[in-house]
């Protein structure tokens, strides 16, 4: 249990430097930080599928954003919103933040028994039940994502396609014919 | 209480995407979010169990059945008592791939924006109007 | 009937995976494709009206796997996203000749297509998630299709502020997942009703209105709107305001909120507030602008206003009703959101037709300022008689479908008895018709500048779909004034919301 | 900063010492993600997780050996039109779903072969993560490669763009 706290006060510190810092190369190694911090979370909340992903998706991850950041212009942005903006905004998130704590204690259930366990009709309990049997596939989640909710997959896929599609789209050269190629 | 903690993360998140004025901070802010709602999705679906028999992974291998080639396959009681949630895992899978590829525009727009402006800084990238 | 739902989504994603794959050569035969793709699901529309079910996808049944569910209010919808992105599909096939990379434009588009197929099918709320983000996702590349300073800056606002959206809506499906284990609609809905609301639940809902209503751009989220529709090229503008705010914006909303958690008072009256922000704030921006384009996307909010002011009144009539709910009140709130829903129609059909005029006029004269432009009744005859159409139809004028839906919703405020949002409606809808006198006066009527004499109307398949929906907006009428068609169309939609959490019962047997 | 220039555009590469590592590493790398590709319903991972590690080798040759060394093994057209094999092959696999089990994305192959704990089992599970693997492979290649070829033509051209 310790583990966990130790994990996720890692984390927010790593999130707290990486939106404080003026410098945006520090910035992103610290985004970096959160993602080897949480993939280790995955493992030790037994999500070894998703800590697997987790640290290959955050090097292409990192890799992305050092191309947006290597060699351009480094030097920070001065002050961020004028100093009154920012208090009110904290102020307005910390409110947030104070209503969203008294949400998590009382309506969720305790961490560690996940509702599955509590709804006599809940899917997962099926998926564990019956999902090798059905499906055939050892690593359940993987039977949900590729056959109970492969179609969630296709949309996932389309994501990825689009927004490839959108990148290289943005990313071209010419954008525009003149007009009078047209007729 | 380490639901809370994912919240603070998500708030921290959010304070970046508003209030931040570097667009690359901005991006920033949205990926620390993102993060985030993955990390309680996933605590959503994890099962504790007891120092004895502690949650595990919804991997099955050939201990947690009974049964076998000719009847049908049977989970054992102690895979069902322990084994975590898997929805979540597949959620967050999914959620996870979104994030990359709408990081990935998001990073091409960000560049695109810096070839044509020569800053990051968002309040100097103001052709528009209000 | 059930077994082509699929089809809606996988049509248009099957063609958009092989477009890319198409290149220069072949971008004849890729704007075919796409065109027979946008028809063939309009086809397919109307031939799902009236007709309800459910499809379980992979034959799982309904907790276990994913399903779909056509009821009136997603036939509706369709039926809309069907009509509009044909009309904007064959818009681009000439439009788009001033871009290159046009396959990839085809291959977006359709992309954009079959997400809001997958919306407003979906019976999961993850799914609705998934395909949200395909729409979204594509409709940001879009907008930066340009690749100008303008484009990439508005893209990049609107992006980040779609991101935070959709992020909201990811973890309001967290939070319903963990209150009630479920991610099935109708099974989430079951479970509210089983147990008293509570802080979590209220919580995701909070963050579900948020979310929607930053993509459906209501006013205090609208910040975004003003600057992406405008920038993104006609036939995407003409999309965007056209049905995308309202798929994922308003029918995801409306649906989450009568469906699944159920309307309450305090709900009833935040839909209604943010409907009358919405229009009165949105008239008074959009009268200001000269941009003719920015001018549009202004008024958008401003309609968007009515529809969610519709559909927040009849949830409120009944909320406030409670239990002894009357036939009378179910009356006033069935005409109220018969009202929102309506105008929710035809607004998709003549702002997109206004969206289409203006690339038109953009596209002969190559600006967008009315100050610079005048006189092009005399050289466009036809994008000017289009043009005059949609806005007297969004004006409300006799006999034109904007008309029609505007006097519903007054007649239902007034027999509610809410006298103040009546005039509400009377005030917008006249601010309405000042905003587009000005659009005619400024950009077709007066003198012809020296620079604009060379003018030429556009030609070919842009006047097709220019007109294909000028005739719409005139026929439009005919759904609520001819007791089949709105008993076919309309009606079935509006049983939808007012039946409510019914929903859950009718999937779960 | 000269230095900085010659690794943010790719073209040169680094020194013999990391060609050399990243020449037997990659190999290691592409194996393993083909592993996680075709074992992905037996042990974690799976087309995805998978997709991204074959891609990430690419990355590291990249980086490694410079951009155009890259092309000559995957050109961007090819890797673009392997993006959109991926993708389609797996809304193939659903709609063959829907011809030989007569829905939409039914897993008909599941009770055709293979027992529980074989590699060859799962019915249509390993198909789709092939084509995801494939799929999330090249199209993540393709945007790193076009990222880093944009790199260097998205600088503001003249100092003073865009700046007071």
């Amino acid at each position: 249990m310790a583990i966990f706290y130790v994990l996720l006060l890692f984390i927010i510190i790593a999130a707290i430097i990486a939106v404080e810092t003026k410098n945006l190369l520090s910035s992103v190694i610290c985004i970096g930080a959160i993602g080897f911090g949480g993939s280790l979370m995955f493992l030790f909340l037994r999500a070894p599928d998703i800590a697997i992903t987790q640290v290959v998706v955050e090097v292409l991850g990192l890799i992305i954003l050092i191309r947006a950041t290597i060699s351009r212009d480094l030097t920070f942005i001065s002050g961020d919103r004028e100093f009154f903006g920012m208090v009110v905004s904290v102020v307005i998130i910390l409110a947030i933040f104070l209503a969203g704590m008294k949400v998590f204690d009382t309506s969720l259930p305790d961490f560690g028994s996940p509702i599955f366990t509590k709804v006599p009709e809940a899917a997962s309990q099926t998926y564990i039940e019956q999902g090798l049997d059905k499906t055939g596939a050892a690593n359940l989640v993987t039977s949900v994502i590729l056959d109970y909710r492969a179609y969630d997959t296709l949309g996932e896929a389309a994501v990825l396609f689009t927004s490839i599609i959108g990148a290289t789209v943005i990313l071209r050269r010419k954008s525009r014919k003149r007009l009078e190629e047209l007729d | 209480m380490p639901y809370a903690l994912c919240f603070l993360l998500f708030m921290i998140g959010l304070y970046c995407a508003i209030v931040k004025k570097n667009m690359v901070k901005i991006v920033i802010g949205i990926m620390v979010m993102e993060y985030a709602v993955n990390l309680f999705l996933i605590m959503l679906g994890f099962r504790m169990g007891t120092s004895e028999e502690p949650g595990i992974a919804p991997i099955i291998d050939r201990s947690h059945i009974i049964g076998g080639a000719t009847e049908p396959i049977q989970m054992t009681e102690k895979f069902l008592r322990t084994s975590v949630d898997p929805l979540p895992q597949a959620l967050v899978l999914t959620a996870i791939v979104i994030s990359l590829g709408s990081l990935a525009l998001m990073i091409s727009i960000c560049i695109r924006t810096y070839g044509k402006y020569g800053t990051f800084d968002i309040t100097r990238i103001r052709r528009l109007k209000g | 009937m059930t077994g082509v739902l699929p089809l809606f989504v996988a049509i248009p994603l099957a063609a958009a995976f092989l477009l890319p794959a198409f290149g220069k050569k072949g971008k004849a035969a890729a704007t075919v494709l796409a065109n027979l793709v946008t028809v063939s699901l309009l086809v397919l529309a109307v031939l799902c009206i009236g007709k309800s079910g459910v499809y379980l996808v992979g034959k799982w049944s309904i907790p276990l796997g994913i399903n779909l569910v056509l009821d009136g209010l997603s036939s509706l919808m369709l039926l809309t996203i069907s009509v509009v992105s044909a009309a904007a599909m064959l818009f681009s096939v000439r439009y788009m000749e001033q871009y290159t990379a046009k396959s990839k434009y085809l291959s977006l588009f359709l992309l954009m297509v079959a997400g809001m197929n997958g919306v407003v099918l979906s019976g999961d709320i993850f799914n609705l998630f998934v395909f949200l983000e395909i729409a979204s996702i594509a409709s940001y590349a879009l907008v930066g299709f340009g690749c100008e300073h303008e484009e990439l800056e508005a893209s990049f606002k609107y992006m980040v502020l779609g991101s935070i959206a959709s992020i909201f809506v990811l973890f309001g499906v967290a939070l319903v997942y963990g209150n009630t284990g479920s991610l099935n609609m109708a099974y989430i809905s079951k479970a509210i009703q089983a147990s008293p609301m509570n802080t979590g639940l209220g919580f995701a809902l909070a963050l579900f209105i948020v979310g929607f209503g930053l993509k459906a751009a209501l006013v205090p989220f609208h910040a975004w709107l003003p600057d992406a529709h405008p920038s993104a090229p006609a036939p995407i503008s003409a999309m965007l305001s056209g049905i995308l705010i309202k798929t994922l914006g308003i029918y995801a909303l409306a649906r989450v909120v009568f469906n699944i958690f159920g309307v309450s008072t305090q709900i009833g009256w935040l839909l209604v507030s943010l409907g009358i922000l919405s229009m009165v704030a949105g008239a008074f921006l959009a009268i200001g602008q000269w941009d003719i384009k920015r001018l549009m996307a202004y008024s958008s909010i401003s309609q968007i206003g009515y529809v969610v002011l519709g559909i927040g009144l009849g949830g409120l009539i009944i909320a406030k009703a409670g239990d002894n709910l009357g036939a009378k009140q179910l009356a006033w709130a069935s005409l109220a959101i018969l009202g929102g829903l309506f105008h929710l129609v035809n607004h998709a059909v003549y702002k997109s037709l206004l969206f289409l005029t203006s690339g038109s006029v953009e596209m002969a004269t190559g600006t967008r300022e009315m100050r610079e432009m005048g006189g092009l009744a005399q050289v466009m005859p036809i994008t000017r008689t289009t043009c005059t159409v949609a806005s007297a139809s969004i004006a409300g004028v006799p006999p034109f479908s904007g008309f029609w839906s505007k006097l519903i919703l007054v007649i239902a405020a007034v027999q509610a008895q809410f006298y103040w949002v009546a005039a509400v409606i009377v005030f917008v809808s006249l601010c309405t018709l000042i905003m587009y006198l000005k659009v005619q006066r400024y950009v077709f009527l007066g003198e012809l500048p020296q620079n604009l004499q060379q003018t030429k109307e556009n030609r070919g398949s842009m006047l097709v779909a220019m007109v294909f929906l000028a005739c719409l907006c005139v026929l439009m009428g005919l759904l609520v004034l001819v007791p089949s068609l709105k008993a076919s169309i309309l009606d079935p939609a509006v049983e939808v919301l007012t039946g409510g959490l019914e929903y859950s019962t009718r999937l779960i047997k | 900063m000269a230095q900085k220039e010659d690794i943010s555009n790719g073209t040169k590469g680094m020194t013999v010492i990391v060609k050399t590592i990243a020449s037997w590493v990659k190999v290691l790398i592409f194996l393993f993600g083909i592993y996680i590709i075709l074992f992905g319903h037996l042990t974690p991972g799976g087309g995805f997780a998978g997709g991204v590690i074959l891609a990430s080798s690419y990355v590291l040759l990249m980086l490694a050996f410079g951009r155009e060394s890259v092309e000559e093994n995957l050109p961007l057209p090819l890797a673009s039109k392997l993006d959109c094999l991926g993708a389609f092959l797996f809304a193939l696999i659903a709609i063959l779903g829907f011809v030989f089990g007569g829905v939409f994305f039914v897993n008909f192959l599941v009770e055709k072969y293979g027992q529980p704990f074989e590699l060859l089992s799962a019915g249509t599970i390993p198909l789709s993560n092939v084509a995801i693997g494939l799929k999330v492979c090249a199209s993540l290649f393709l945007v790193i490669l076009t990222l880093s070829m944009c790199c260097k033509d998205f600088r503001p051209g003249t100092p003073s763009d865009g700046k007071e």
